[in-house]
């Protein structure tokens, strides 16, 4: 009984203090980047075109919202569909399945600027896309793929039998029951893949430099470089020139990463309802 | 007529036998009540007529099954198949969405569409399942919050949403009160006009008063299978004997 | 009519399943014929073992063992801060959490993950590098800051997934919330839990850009936890933009070590579930 | 709090250098005679303990929370957040690296192919020109003060420019000034490197090359170098180590591992 | 001696009002079922016995409830109350661990480590669940691999593996056959001499068969409590006789 108690009493302790440290943790880094930046805010700095005197970052504000976009657009169906594919039509436990997952889940830690040197070469040399916003995309596709594949995944795996049996047993096919059933009980377990996948691409810098390019301009069309907030950022500290420009950069970038976020949230808010 | 006949099946959890040399002619506009205690197969027995067993990883099954006549392993889409031969789980399996959705899932599934229409089925649905009254002021609310009980007579009613020819249930009343449950096995014994029934059942008084025949089932054979007046006042077999007197005795 | 739709959709799914494999194929085939040619013209052996980096210096040598171990050291102590911080935080808010504070902690830990490693890199420099200095355990905390909201999102979902009435069981048998929660949902729950734990060990040995700016980088046998050391990505990413020729296959090559490294690891982790499992 | 209180004489010198093939260090390596060049040998013998940072402002971020260490910059990017040291009694001052008093500068390089296009000989002939030298001299030191005027052509068309980020934020300044009097003219910056920037010339996918160090020989092959200004190059240390400055010879010895304490300087 | 003292207690989920003023005092050393028709807030009323329904969201709870003299709610720590209030529920919620594992996990919670003594708990607590001869060859596999009866024998099994003072069951049988049923409803006959026993049943003869007292409940309140004989031959409220009588009616 006692050990039991003292159980509890450490159990606890260590689990509020985990969720406390890494709270502070956030806490602490927003506070930083805050205090870094928030004095260096400037209208200048949301002007509409960018100048070396100005270093506006609305061109890389309207491009990382694009990039976003455009990246969750080729990788979120490709990744769902493919995780229904492994789960629910491969064969259970085929080798196959077994050797994307490792693979896929491998890939995941491979650093993000062999992705960039494999987008130089595929994207933007052999097809010909040069530096631009699509070859960016694609790239940041690819490596954003392993992360929703794999969340999405695991999310369908763990909705439970019962509802897959009680759907078939309406005579429902297995479309029906995936799309209708399965997906929406599974939607937050995707939707924390897609909020990471989110996350590496707003933050991305060394696969981007090399497929997507560091002209700070407002796209123009698909084809044109683009330089996303990170990249901004690294861009402006990098020589020790603007270095309060970068923080006040960042601070925007927290705020366009909270609004994605919100968003998004209630995108599948408003799916998951029906 | 035969609504299924089943010849020589067997099933095999992996290395497991589940059911042995099953032979069985079931009978169209009847009831059909498989009893026999807990583990002998009749879950599975049940869920091999609508090929639910399907999912079951590693589960094989030999001989054939057929439903008027026709393979349901080899001539028939399993869709229509599971249209055609509805099913009540012995656990609740109710979808994580609204009374209302869960009722109407089969439906919309099958193709109608018209809210009139579906508020009709839902509403004819619950009555019949005998939860209009406790149900109809929270429609859209999620349908998990419902009593185990309630939750259960909700899987019925949408069972009976896609009105299938065949109805299988997995011990639909075992969580029911008997005022319910007696809604139920007259609801069952109405239905029986139009549409053949089986029912899995531990609850020999229901066996009698509702089925016309009656399957005993032990360690995975069917030990006898005769109308159910007969079985229970004659048994054939000491072991059927044995097990509907074991009650009383 | 719904039996074209039911197959239309397969091949559809179909399709997105090769089409993923073939992106992360064509991955594997640039990384592998970019990267084994160099290997063997440098030789497996002193590529692997050796202790010596200075690939612009002539006579040119080429051994990575020094950024092996280093990220071996810095990956370590990423695990050892981040997952057990990380499991622990996502216990909180899949089980404990009340719903009020909630509403909060969610979209925090969401933003944690939508930080870029630029801006961890500023913090890490200004805030960890004075405490700890340009050292493997500076890198260390930065990074097991940053795989933070990977293994929590993960494993938080994971948790949530579980039924609830494991944890009623077990809180009925008189076991308290939280011995219940360790003993029987969270094992419940290990497959997502051991996902989000590979995840984050993927997300702390893929980092660069912030590692880089804390790690001191230097390309020799780690000598204290105190000391830099650099690890195979910071490798890749700080002399890549100079490399040609032999260098730069050598340091595709050490992309390749860095696959076989994370499939090693990743390989583990299933056979644990798998031995479960059986 | 950790800048308080003496600085000890015995504490290690943090050497902080920047990555291999950088043109900074490059530049550094070569006059501090760190590098050991001959018939087919070449060796840099930066001490192995020094930081590397891969960029200018993780050095100086370094050097001012770290009372200990020393490190070496672009004299362009120079700020008051550290102190900067004189090489043998020199100050690092612009005039003084023009007229060749302060030692350590390197070159800001563009390449191009020679038969590059007639835009892209205008750029450059702006850049060469008193207006482009003029804008340089801003920021960065300029070739030298006797260049021809530019006069306007009115061009019109793309000329894309890839390379070193060190040379980009001068390169951003002299298109703005170019764009100015050619307003059809677009110029795109890409920074990555100098490596891949030069390959981007070579495969035809950048007119112009930016390039902070000396061409390889492979390079000179096919590309025609340019010189447009000259960088200083600064060693600088916190703001509360005592030390004014260094000698050469100090300075090699410090990058070489030679000398590990502040206390060996003032022996 | 009571064992349970209720006084005055009322329940709401929300603003849904659960159950109403409901005093009993449930005597110690002998069996009370609990009957009623489904939704009528038995389970409800089990649960507050031993603070399940602290885990409820939105449950609130006036009046006061003591255990032998304790108030639950006020003096006793919950985890306390809980091991000696054991609990089988109406849904089987067997943890995704092996047979063993399940039964142990009580025991190992309250102290016992030696394997030995573990290994006696298991047997004898599966002996008592009429299980043992069924799963004793795969003590190491899966609990959930079990048919629905066995999970739920199981379940039975592993609430008495702690030996509480007390056990609630709610609908304990639901799932099982009559021979299992019988085993267990002698089981709790045998298990009366030390422990006290609540029992929620549907099945009437059930609670005629084994309990002493019976409680009947109608939409949150308890319209007749008395001893069970009395109750069924003699109910003193005109809806008590309905309800019973409904069922052969
Ligand atoms: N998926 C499965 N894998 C392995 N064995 C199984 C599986 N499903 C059932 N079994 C086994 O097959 C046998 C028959 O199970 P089934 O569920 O058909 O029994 P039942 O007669 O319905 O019992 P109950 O009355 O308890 O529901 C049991 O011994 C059970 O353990
Ligand atoms: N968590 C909950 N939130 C809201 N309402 C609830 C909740 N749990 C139960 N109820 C409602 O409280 C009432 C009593 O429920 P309870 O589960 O106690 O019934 P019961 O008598 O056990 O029924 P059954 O025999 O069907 O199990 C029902 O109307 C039910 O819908
Ligand atoms: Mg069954
Ligand atoms: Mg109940």
């Amino acid at each position: 009984m006692k050990n039991q108690k003292n159980f509890e009493r450490i159990m606890g302790i260590l689990t509020w203090g985990a969720a406390a440290l890494t709270l502070g943790v956030l806490a602490f880094i927003i506070g930083f980047i805050l205090f870094k930046g928030v004095p260096h805010l400037k209208p200048s700095l949301i002007a509409f075109s960018y100048n070396s005197e100005n270093v506006s970052l609305m061109p890389g504000l309207i491009s990382t919202i694009l990039m976003t976009l455009l990246s969750l657009a080729i990788s979120v169906p490709v990744g769902v569909f493919a995780a229904i594919y492994l789960t629910e039509y491969a064969k259970r436990g085929s080798k196959l399945v077994s050797l994307v997952r490792l693979t896929t889940e491998t890939l995941s830690g491979i650093p993000s600027i062999i992705y960039g040197l494999f987008g130089l070469l595929f994207f933007v040399t052999y097809l010909g896309w040069g530096f631009s916003l699509l070859a960016g995309a694609f790239t940041l596709s690819i490596m954003i793929l392993p992360l929703i594949m794999r969340s999405c995944e695991e999310a369908i795996h763990s909705v439970p039998d019962v509802l897959r049996e009680g759907a078939f047993g309406l005579g429902a096919g297995k479309l029906r029951t995936i799309l209708k059933i399965v997906l929406p009980s599974a939607l937050p377990g995707i939707f924390a893949g897609i909020i990471l996948a989110i996350g590496r691409i707003v933050g991305e810098t060394a696969a981007l430099i090399y497929t997507a390019g560091t002209v700070a301009q407002i796209p123009k069309s698909p084809l044109s470089s683009v330089r996303t907030l990170s990249v901004h950022m690294y861009a402006l500290s990098g020589e020790g020139l603007h270095t309060n420009e970068s923080y006040a950069t960042a601070v925007v970038l927290l705020l366009v990463v909270v609004a994605i976020n919100t968003l998004s949230a209630k995108i599948v808010k408003s799916i998951g309802v029906k | 007529m035969d609504c299924f006949t089943i010849d020589d099946l067997n099933l095999y959890y992996g290395g497991f036998h589940a059911l042995k040399n099953i032979n069985l002619e079931i009978e169209a506009g009847k009831i059909t009540s498989f009893i026999g205690p807990s583990g002998c197969g009749k879950s599975s027995l049940l869920k091999t007529l609508n090929r639910m067993n399907d999912l079951v990883e590693d589960c094989r099954l030999t001989g054939s099954i057929e439903l008027f006549g026709e393979d349901i392993y080899k001539d028939m889409d399993v869709n229509t198949l599971r249209k055609r031969v509805g099913m009540v789980f012995q656990k609740s399996n109710l979808f994580p969405m609204s009374i209302y959705d869960n009722i109407a899932f089969g439906p919309r599934t099958h193709g109608v569409k018209a809210k009139y229409a579906l508020d009709e089925i839902v509403e004819n649905s619950l009555r019949s399942a005998a939860l209009w009254d406790e149900v109809k002021d929270r429609l859209k609310k999620p349908a998990l919050a419902l009593s185990g009980g309630q939750q259960q007579r909700l899987c019925i009613a949408r069972a009976l949403a896609i009105s299938p020819e065949v109805l299988l249930m997995d011990e639909p009343t075992s969580a029911l009160d008997p005022i319910s449950t007696g809604k139920i096995e007259e609801l069952v014994l109405t239905l029986k006009k139009d549409y053949s029934i089986i029912m899995v059942t531990h609850n020999m008084q229901q066996a009698t008063r509702i089925s016309d025949k009656t399957a005993f089932f032990l360690f995975g054979e069917v030990i006898e299978y005769n109308n159910t007046d007969r079985l229970f006042s004659l048994p054939q077999d000491k072991r059927t004997e044995d097990y509907i007197t074991g009650r009383f005795g | 009519m719904n039996k074209s739709k039911e197959k239309f959709m397969a091949a559809v799914f179909f399709a997105s399943a090769l089409i993923s494999i073939l992106a992360v194929g064509l991955i594997c085939v640039f990384l592998f014929v970019n990267g084994i040619p160099a290997l063997f013209k440098i030789g497996t052996l002193e590529f692997l073992g050796g202790s010596q980096w200075s690939p612009m210096d002539q006579p040119a040598y080429y051994g990575i063992l020094p950024m092996i171990v280093g990220s071996l050291y810095v990956t370590a102590g990423a695990i050892i801060l981040g997952v057990p911080i990380g499991v622990l935080s996502s216990i909180f808010m899949a089980w404990i959490c009340p719903p009020r504070l909630y509403k909060w902690i969610k979209p925090a830990v969401d933003l944690l993950a939508g930080i870029p490693s630029v801006v961890y890199g500023f913090f890490g420099i200004a805030i960890i590098v004075p405490l700890t200095g340009n050292s493997i355990v500076s890198a260390s905390i930065l990074l097991g800051i940053m795989i933070l909201p990977t293994v929590i999102s993960i494993a938080e979902s994971a948790l949530r997934a579980t039924p609830r009435q494991y944890y009623e069981g077990a809180l009925a048998l008189g076991a308290g919330p939280y011995r219940s929660l360790f003993y029987v949902v969270l094992p419940a729950a290990k497959n997502g839990i051991l996902a989000a734990v590979v995840l984050g060990i993927g997300r702390a040995i893929g980092e660069t850009m912030a590692v880089i700016m804390v790690a001191g980088n230097q390309a020799r046998m780690p000598v204290s936890l105190f000391k830099g050391v650099r690890t195979l990505t910071a490798n890749i990413v700080i002399e890549m933009g100079y490399a040609a020729d032999l260098h730069r296959g050598a340091l595709i090559a050490t992309g390749v070590v860095l696959f076989v490294f994370i499939l090693i690891i990743n390989i583990s982790f299933s056979a644990l579930v798998r031995k479960d499992r059986g | 709090a950790k800048n308080q209180g003496a600085f000890d004489l015995e504490k290690e010198i943090i050497v902080v250098s920047r990555e291999e093939g950088s043109g900074t260090r490059g530049a550094f390596v070569e006059l501090f005679a760190i590098l050991i060049k001959g018939d087919g040998i070449r060796k840099d013998l930066t001490t192995k303990e020094a930081i590397i940072s891969k960029q200018t402002d993780v050095v100086m971020q370094i050097i001012s929370s770290n009372k200990y260490a020393l490190g070496y910059i672009s004299l362009g990017s120079l700020n008051d957040g550290v102190k900067v040291l004189a090489i043998e009694g020199i100050e690092p001052r612009t005039e003084n690296v023009m007229n060749g008093s302060y030692p350590i500068s390197r070159p800001f390089i563009i390449a191009t192919k020679s038969d590059t296009s007639k835009l892209t000989k205008d750029f450059i002939s702006f850049i060469m020109s008193k207006q482009g030298q003029g804008v340089i001299a801003k920021s960065y030191i300029a070739i030298s003060d006797d260049f021809q005027n530019y006069s306007t052509v009115k061009a019109s068309g793309r000329i894309v420019v890839a390379g070193s980020t060190s040379v980009a934020p001068i390169m951003e300044k002299l298109k703005e000034a170019y764009m100015q009097i050619n307003p059809g003219v677009v110029i795109e910056i890409q920074q990555s490197d100098s490596s891949s920037g030069m390959q981007g010339v070579i495969d035809g996918n950048s007119d112009i090359a930016m390039v902070s160090r000396e061409l390889a020989k492979s390079e000179r092959e096919k590309l025609t170098p340019i010189k447009i200004a000259l960088d200083g190059i600064v060693l600088i240390a916190n703001k509360h180590n005592p030390v004014v400055g260094l000698t050469r010879e100090q300075v090699g010895d410090i990058y070489t591992g030679k000398i590990l304490t502040w206390g060996q300087i003032n022996e």
